[in-house]
């Protein structure tokens, strides 16, 4: 699946983020390919969320290099390729989440075959489409947000502790995903201090200390 | 040209490299600073003979215009800077520019205080709506908003690159309330006075003013380089440097 | 992504979408939107009883003073600009979106000037004739109004984008704000000043209106660029 | 001298606008001095915790 001289989505080299002049995070060099899943694994505080907000492109690059498909890491290249999904889950709480999911489609664009009906019941919410989101359970706003991962077309996938807040069920719903992104070429980047028993190849791993 | 300015200016604005540079430099500045003040002030109050309309109250003009004059530099000063910092994310350049602002409020409000001192017995009023004035007020809200707004972030870095932003908008919107001040004067016909008339400038009254704005100027970067250097020991507590420094390796 | 089509989102379909979500969300919280006009309302009354009740000196204050209401309740509701969408994510969500951030944002203040403007330049004629302003000039009130509210919709949003990352922001918004609109309130009133003395006052409509031209196009590309920089932390 | 001090009688608005130049412009340049003594102090005593705990670690038997 992973060729060694393919060109890879991402790489970093001597990557770090600096905050009031203290390395965050880093130095850290790794590089993911089309068709690898990434665990960031660290301590609570070892940076993983601002690692995460760098890559998706919330944050500046402190020290070190980032690349994009062999090219600068600029806004442009990565336009409709990465898609983030962090603590907060980007929902409007009073629309529904078949209107949150239309505005991120509006927003992104739609995968081919895909529809708001089809991928909320994918990730366990048929009867709760038209609900506002306020009154959904903590569990099946994340499921909510997850949708828009099936919905919307995207290469690299940046997961901060997709687990949380998931029940039994979802946490193989987010595994699922995972697996079918994977498999169809795709990339992921996920932090989590939970295990992740993941059946799509051994992931890597991106320790942030030591 | 757009590659080595930043070079000399990264090198320069290295932080232990500017303290040090600044800390030499800064007694001269201000020692220059406090001569060419004397000078001006003998110059200003005793040397200058009253003015024939005004008597001895004119003499406020060799405080009042050069800081006007400052307020409106330091403005410059800390947008230049500003720019500086938000295109090469220079940490010596947020310095100086966040750094000015204080000095810059501090001049823009000694000149709305003295301008008011000057009023009362010229115009018989503490406060006139005059355009100059006017300006001179916005000018202080616009320092204001620019140092209320670099503290309100708890990074600090951050908050100089938002202040910074602030400024780079601030200084366009300077010509912009001058001109419609003037307009407003206008259409309320309200009191535009001439502080001084076209009318010649004696010598006897120029060179001290001239002198004045020489030594606000030099005060000015002396001012700024000693809180560019407490603030540079701020930001870089954790610095090998800072640390030399505080056990007392180092003045 | 290979064996899986894409339909790409325009940027109209993306307009649209932030457009059409942010006049949903507002409509849904009707009662929000009731809240600077009535603020509006309560300011404009409490004049008489501070001046008294005289005609002519109503007359002659009227339209600063709908002037200067209007803007004070708009500056009650700029805070909230940013606010939600900062604090579900949404916000990060739209910076991240494939499509011209200042073109999502202009649309973010156009939906806010809908919602907030708007509703305080309909009510603005009731407020204005409380306060005694002659008809004819009413028409002048107006259309300062209709160039002048946008003004400070789209300034404001940088200011609100620049405080995105700050805990407490409503007095520093005001503080930030003011220099900035004082040549919008001395043109929009000083329009209203003229009108009511016979005098032109088309020379400050159209340079209100030139300032509204240079701002729709330049303030939201401020406005991204002081979000990026108040997210990037 | 009285007559210098007199300023043709508006010493009452000279002088106090003198004295406000040279007090602001005081108060400015004395604001950071006293900070930048504030900060090294602070430093010299977070650098001293730091030391302590250092040795403390290092020596784990002088407290049983």
């Amino acid at each position: 699946m992973t060729s060694a001289h393919a060109i890879p989505l991402l790489q970093a080299r001597g990557l770090s983020f600096l905050r009031a002049d203290e390395p965050v995070f880093g130095p850290l060099d790794f590089a993911l390919h089309a068709g690898e899943l990434a665990l960031v694994e660290g301590d609570n505080g070892s940076g993983k969320t601002t690692l995460l907000r760098l890559l998706g492109g919330l944050l500046h690059v402190g020290e070190g290099e980032l690349q994009w498909r062999g090219q600068g890491w600029n806004r442009d290249a990565r336009a409709g390729e990465v898609l983030f999904l962090g603590h907060q889950l980007g929902l409007k709480m009073d629309m529904s989440p078949r209107e949150n999911l239309h505005i991120a489609a509006g927003l992104h664009g739609m995968r081919e075959g895909r529809s708001a009906a089809s991928v909320l019941v994918d990730v366990g919410l048929p009867g709760y489409e038209d609900e506002p989101v306020r009154r959904l359970s903590a569990g099946q706003k994340k499921r909510a947000a997850l949708a828009r991962l099936l919905l919307l077309p995207a290469v690299l996938w940046l997961l901060d502790e997709p687990y949380a807040n998931l029940d039994r069920a979802g946490i193989a719903l987010v595994n699922r995903l995972l697996e079918e992104h994977i498999a169809s070429g795709g990339a992921a980047l996920v932090t989590s201090h939970g295990a992740v028993s993941f059946h799509g190849g051994e992931p890597k791993r991106i320790r942030m200390h030591g | 040209m757009s590659k080595w300015i930043p070079l000399w200016l990264h090198k320069l604005g290295s932080p232990p490299t500017f303290y040090r540079f600044a800390g030499t430099l800064r007694p001269w500045f201000l020692a220059l600073a406090l001569i060419a003040g004397a000078m001006a002030l003998y110059g200003g109050l005793v040397l200058a003979p009253a003015d024939y309309q005004q008597g001895d109250a004119y003499r406020i003009i060799f405080i009042h215009v050069p800081s006007a004059w400052m307020g409106l530099f330091i403005y410059g000063v800390m947008a230049v800077a500003s720019f500086i910092a938000l295109v090469w994310r220079i940490k010596l350049a947020e310095t100086v520019a966040m750094e000015s602002a204080p000095i810059g409020a501090a001049f823009t409000f000694i000149t709305l205080v003295t301008g008011s001192l000057w009023g009362k017995p010229m115009w018989g009023t503490w406060w006139t709506w005059d355009a100059r004035l006017t300006s001179e007020l916005v000018l202080l809200f616009l320092y204001l908003g620019v140092i209320g707004l670099y503290h309100a972030f708890e990074d600090r870095r951050q908050g100089a690159r938002a202040a910074a932003f602030l400024a780079i908008i601030g200084i366009i919107n300077v010509p912009i309330v001058h001109f419609s001040v003037n307009w407003w004067n206008t259409l309320h016909q309200g009191s535009t006075v001439r502080i001084l008339g076209p009318s010649k400038i004696s010598t006897d009254m120029l060179w001290p003013l001239l002198t004045m704005m020489v030594a606000t100027k030099l005060y000015y970067v002396a001012s700024l380089f000693g809180r560019v250097r407490a603030d540079l020991l701020e930001l870089e507590g954790g610095k090998e440097w800072v640390r030399r420094i505080a056990t007392g390796d180092d003045a | 992504m290979e064996g899986c089509g894409v339909n790409q989102a325009s940027v109209s379909r993306a307009c649209a979408a932030v457009l059409r979500r942010d006049l949903t969300l507002a409509w849904r919280r009707r009662g929000d939107i009731a809240m600077p006009v009535l603020y509006a309302l309560i300011v404009a009354t409490l004049f008489p009883f501070a001046l008294g009740p005289e005609d002519a000196l109503l007359q002659r204050i009227a339209g600063g003073v709908v002037l200067v209401t209007v803007l004070l309740a708009m500056l009650l509701a700029l805070d909230a600009m940013f606010r939600s969408d900062i604090e579900d994510g949404s916000l990060e969500q739209l910076v991240l979106a494939p499509q011209p951030l200042a073109l999502m944002l202009a649309m973010k203040i156009l939906a806010h000037w809908l919602t907030t403007a708007l509703p305080l330049i309909l009510i603005s004629p009731l407020l204005a004739g409380m306060l005694h302003l002659p008809l004819p000039v009413m028409g002048v009130l107006m259309l300062a109004l209709l160039l002048a509210t946008p003004m400070l919709s789209l300034l404001g949003a940088v200011l609100v984008a620049l405080t995105a990352g700050t805990r407490r922001s409503g007095m520093l918004l005001a503080l930030m704000l003011l220099p900035l609109c004082v040549p919008v309130v001395i043109f929009a009133a000083g329009a209203v000043a003229a009108a009511q003395q016979g005098l032109p006052w088309v020379a400050p409509i159209a340079w209100l209106g030139a300032a509204l031209a240079l701002a729709l196009v330049l303030a939201p590309l401020a406005c991204a660029a002081a979000l990026r920089i108040a997210l990037d932390a | 001298m009285s007559q210098f001090l007199a300023m043709g009688g508006y010493a009452g608005y000279v002088w106090p606008a003198y004295a406000v130049f040279l007090i602001v412009l005081l108060a400015d340049f004395v604001s950071p001095l006293l900070r930048r003594r504030r900060n090294l102090r602070e430093l010299r005593a977070r650098l001293a915790r730091q030391t302590a705990r250092q040795q403390r670690a290092a020596s784990p038997a002088v407290n049983p």
